[in-house]
């Protein structure tokens, strides 16, 4: 019964949303009459201004760059979030609850295959401004390296303090860049470093610094979530 | 000036990113440096609020790209106030549970101050921004680091409340990002000020549509009925001073985003109806909610949901008396509710079940709480000499000028509602005998002063209300000119 | 691709999308088991991100990435870069709540011995 | 029309894929379903001109979303509505 009332909620709340999509429209421009969408600026100011090559970045990293901090921050809070509730009193680090038996194919495998996914990450992240990718990205894919580790290798294990400084001074980075700016340019997170030329790596002011922070930053979040969770006893308690 | 609006979320960020490293240093700096960081901003709110009131809103530019482009602070008169409010009591929360959590080891003392810390200034940033996605990005924040204290305690039934806040919040995140892009797809925009000079210009049924959206996600931080299944699990199984930053913190901001989006964003006629009718189904159905309950903790939260739906149709009369009375409210609130539950979970302290009659006889034994949890009683049911008569009053002036003669009497018959369930509290804990199995624990010395600076805060309240009435009609002057708001933030462009 | 094709696009995507969405919500609303509700959660977000990145797209438009081909070519429309900039942080803000929820789902089963919500219910909705 | 068959074709897999992830009683299944509907959205997100988004989402929604979920089922259980005797006598002795 429950069921039923359900799908027809759902079928009524669908039918309406989709109806307001496909009046909006796929392909075409949406924005109404005598508007001047933002995205026009972002994608002029980004070359002329900037001198950053992917737009996308010098949104995320520059012009709501406000957005980016809090992300960093809500990822950081997951970190903490899922220590606090899987907390036990006496914690066990060290000592792996969950594992998967990995053959001896994998665990080489997944040495040799370690450092190029670390390198690919770094590449990702260092060249955000020019390619696809940046910080978020090259971070996931260098935890996802280390994810490779933790499943072929039993012992393989990062010191929890590592992953926390490296967290921390990462984000006091991005933050200090951030109140650096004041005193550069009078604004929180302003763009105070020469911009350089266009498609250089060396290019774009502050962008890049933000972005290394931010990708080492995901790194080690994301590194401590699988961590933390790896390390759960998976027992029911008496 | 002595600072800019944007330090309210820099400095708390940094500090949050500092602590695990000041933690590895010395272990008392995770408790001692979220309270720095909170008496800095006391004063450099309290320091902006002054400056506001004197010489009008500030907009503070970030990244050094103008309002419609990147993101904007506001700190005016109204959202200073509320800032003010939200870091006032985070102090009092933080004073609070400075030793409250002293028996609990290391690991778990620094993850609670930093989620508390990260949970102000969550709330802090949906006040001041100027951005409707940047307001989604700090709901998140408040919304993770409400998760994770909600299942602080390893006691069975917190990880189950943190789940049902987690599902509803989940569901809220999908909605509102639902409404952002419905609002981006029609004006290009996603700055409020920029959108509201141009929302007219949208079609009625996307704006129908987003303002729906809107509602129902925030309705679910802010407790409106159908949605806030969460709240009373919450405040039971949380920490008693989570209990208390829920309270007077993360709805205080919620409540602000929605009245934002029908004051400011949306021109819609017949908005301000559904927020009367809507405040008045919550009153209704969370007072006899709350008249049934056997658990202390649940009670109140009740009493918090019923309170949230009488700030809805305060804000719902559309007038400038109505929004005062509405401000009135939510700082009575903030400030009586927290003391409740702060007083309140000492009351209870050793009981697991934490059931009302277990407070029976605490008169005796706790003097003082005792003594501040019936002042905290008498002033949230209106009675005369203490603050919450004042609000309570200006809600029925603002009702009667309205001529809403029904709210009148609707809210006079919740007050003897919440009168009897309040009394039948304080009767209790007067003149009923202890029970044998539960032990009082007397309040640590910062908790006891926390709770004495609200008890002070209601008494001075209640006999000169003129200390806070100034701001506040300040406040809902500032929330009523629409037009000024948007001519300061847009006005930057030039 | 002519205009006609193009067209039953619009409904094809919207419409997957907006399904995806439906399917989740219905998972996350009617299961029983604690993990399938996290999982609905997690196609809600799927979907979500499907219809907010379809919003960028303009026929004919390139990746917002001024490269130096880019530069030098005659063709000059982008698609819109926003939405895709709001997608990567709903993306990594969905990934860590997603990951809270698990956690809770874990502690969950620790007390309980269960993930039915049947079974664990011991507060009231 | 190549690539409109295979958007239609990559669309109606994520159908498939989402019904079955929530359909499927075995809850490892209906994980890697969701990994699946991530990496169709990846695939989708490079057709819609969104590099980065797609770079981030295959990472994420294929990749660490995919191990985190099942970690916890590794922790917790398998299979949805789980009649087991032992799991039973286990809650019932608590």
């Amino acid at each position: 019964m429950k069921k039923f009332i359900v799908i027809i909620l759902l079928a009524v709340l669908g039918g309406y949303t989709a109806n307001i999509f496909f009046d909006i429209g796929f392909g075409e421009p949406h924005f109404v009459q005598g508007v001047k969408p933002v995205k026009d600026i972002y994608l002029s100011e980004t070359v002329s201004n900037l001198n950053v090559s992917n737009t996308v970045t010098a949104i995320v990293v520059n012009f709501r760059g406000f957005d980016t901090l809090g992300e960093v921050t809500v990822l950081f809070l997951a970190v903490t979030a899922l220590g606090s509730i899987l907390y036990k009193r006496r914690h066990q680090v060290g000592k792996r609850s969950v594992m998967f038996s990995a053959s001896s194919i994998v665990t080489s495998g997944s040495k040799l295959i370690f450092p190029a996914i670390v390198l690919l990450g770094a590449y990702v992240f260092i060249h955000g401004h020019l390619s696809p990718g940046g910080g978020f990205q090259g971070g996931v894919i260098i935890a996802t390296g280390f994810l490779l580790m933790l499943l072929a290798y039993e012992n393989f294990s990062i010191g929890h303090n590592a992953l926390s400084i490296i967290e921390s001074l990462a984000g006091i980075t991005f933050a200090g860049v951030g109140l650096m700016g004041f005193i550069g340019g009078g604004t929180f997170l302003e763009n105070f470093l020469p911009t350089g030329i266009l498609n250089n790596l060396f290019s774009g002011g502050v962008i890049p610094i933000i972005y290394i922070a931010v990708g080492f930053k995901v790194a080690a979040e994301l590194t401590g979530v699988i961590y933390t969770v790896l390390h759960e006893k998976g027992e029911v308690n008496e | 000036m002595v600072g800019t609006p944007v330090l309210f979320v820099a400095i708390p960020l940094l500090a949050a990113f500092l602590i695990p490293l000041l933690g590895m240093i010395w272990k008392e700096l995770v408790r001692i440096v979220p309270g720095l960081v909170l008496t800095y901003l006391l004063i450099l709110s309290i320091n902006l609020l002054n400056y506001v009131l004197v010489h009008g809103p500030i907009v503070e530019v970030i990244a050094g790209w103008v309002p419609p482009i990147g993101i904007n602070l506001v700190f005016s008169a109204f959202s200073g106030f509320l800032v003010t409010l939200i870091i006032f009591l985070g102090f009092i929360v933080w004073l609070y549970s400075y030793r409250f959590k002293r028996n609990v080891d290391f690991e778990p003392a620094k993850k609670y101050f930093l989620l508390l810390m990260m949970l102000i200034t969550g709330s802090v940033g949906i006040v001041l921004t100027g951005d409707i996605f940047n307001m989604f990005v700090f709901i998140e924040i408040t919304g993770i680091s409400g998760y994770a204290l909600t299942a602080f305690y390893t006691g069975r039934n917190s990880a189950e409340a943190s789940f049902k806040y987690i599902f509803l919040g989940s569901l809220a995140s999908a909605f509102l990002l639902l409404a952002i892009m419905i609002i981006y797809s029609q004006l290009g925009t996603l700055n409020m000020a920029d959108i509201s000079s141009k929302i007219h210009l949208m079609k009625p049924v996307y704006k129908i549509t987003s303002l729906i959206f809107f509602i129902t996600a925030l309705g679910i931080e802010a407790e409106i009925f159908p949605l806030n299944g969460w709240a009373p699990d919450a405040y039971t199984e949380a920490p008693g001073p989570v209990g208390a930053a829920f309270a007077g913190i993360v709805v205080k901001a919620s409540v602000y985003a929605i009245i934002r989006y029908i004051y400011t964003i949306f021109d819609m006629s017949g908005s301000f109806d559904l927020l009367i009718i809507l405040g008045m189904i919550t009153l209704i159905v969370a007072e006899t909610a709350a008249i049934r309950q056997n658990k202390l903790k649940r009670m109140l939260a009740y009493s918090s949901i019923g309170q949230m739906g009488l700030v809805f149709v305060a804000f719902g009369f559309g007038t400038e008396e109505g929004v005062f009375a509405a401000l009135f409210l939510m700082f009575n609130h903030a400030i009586i509710k927290s003391l409740l539950f702060l007083s309140g979970s000492y009351l209870v302290y050793n009981s697991k079940d934490k059931f009302i009659h277990e407070a029976s006889g605490m008169g005796k034994y706790l003097p003082i709480t005792s003594f501040l949890f019936a002042l905290g009683a008498f002033a949230i049911v209106g009675l005369p000499p203490f603050a919450g008569f004042w609000s309570k009053l200006a809600v029925l002036t603002a009702a009667a000028d309205s001529h809403m003669l029904l709210i009148i009497a609707l809210v006079l018959i919740v007050s003897v509602v919440e009168l009897v369930y309040y009394l039948r509290v304080v009767n209790r804990i007067y003149f009923f005998k202890k029970e044998d199995h539960v032990q009082a624990t007397r309040p640590s010395y910062n908790g006891m002063f926390a709770m004495l600076i609200l008890g002070v805060i209601i008494l001075v309240i209640g006999f000169y209300p003129d200390a806070i009435t100034g701001i506040l009609h300040k406040a809902s002057a500032d929330l009523m000119d629409k037009s000024k708001y948007i001519q300061d933030v847009l006005s930057l462009n030039q | 691709m002519n205009d006609s094709l193009f067209s039953l696009l619009n409904y094809g995507i919207y419409g997957t999308a907006i399904l995806v969405i439906l399917i989740g919500l219905y998972g996350a609303l009617v299961k029983k088991s604690l993990l399938k509700i996290v999982i609905g959660l997690s196609v809600i977000d799927s979907g979500l991100n499907f219809l907010i990145v379809a919003l960028d797209y303009y026929k004919g438009g390139t990746a917002p990435i001024f490269s130096l081909g880019y530069l030098n070519g005659t063709d000059k429309l982008m698609v819109d870069p926003v939405p895709q900039a709001l997608v990567l942080t709903a993306i990594v803000i969905g990934f860590g709540v997603t990951a809270v929820a698990l956690s809770l789902v874990i502690r969950l089963y620790r007390h309980h011995g269960t993930l039915n919500i049947d079974e664990i219910k011991d507060l009231k909705w | 029309m190549i690539y409109f068959i295979l958007i239609i074709v990559l669309l109606l897999l994520m159908i498939g894929a989402s019904v079955y992830a929530i359909v499927q009683k075995d809850l490892l299944y209906a994980v890697i379903a969701t990994g699946i509907i991530s990496l169709i959205l990846s695939i989708l997100f490079y057709l819609l001109q969104a590099p980065d988004v797609a770079l981030t989402e295959a990472a994420i929604g294929v990749a660490l979303t995919t191990i985190i979920f099942i970690i916890t089922i590794r922790n917790t259980v398998r299979h949805e509505e789980e009649e087991d005797g032992n799991k039973k006598f286990k809650s019932a002795v608590k």
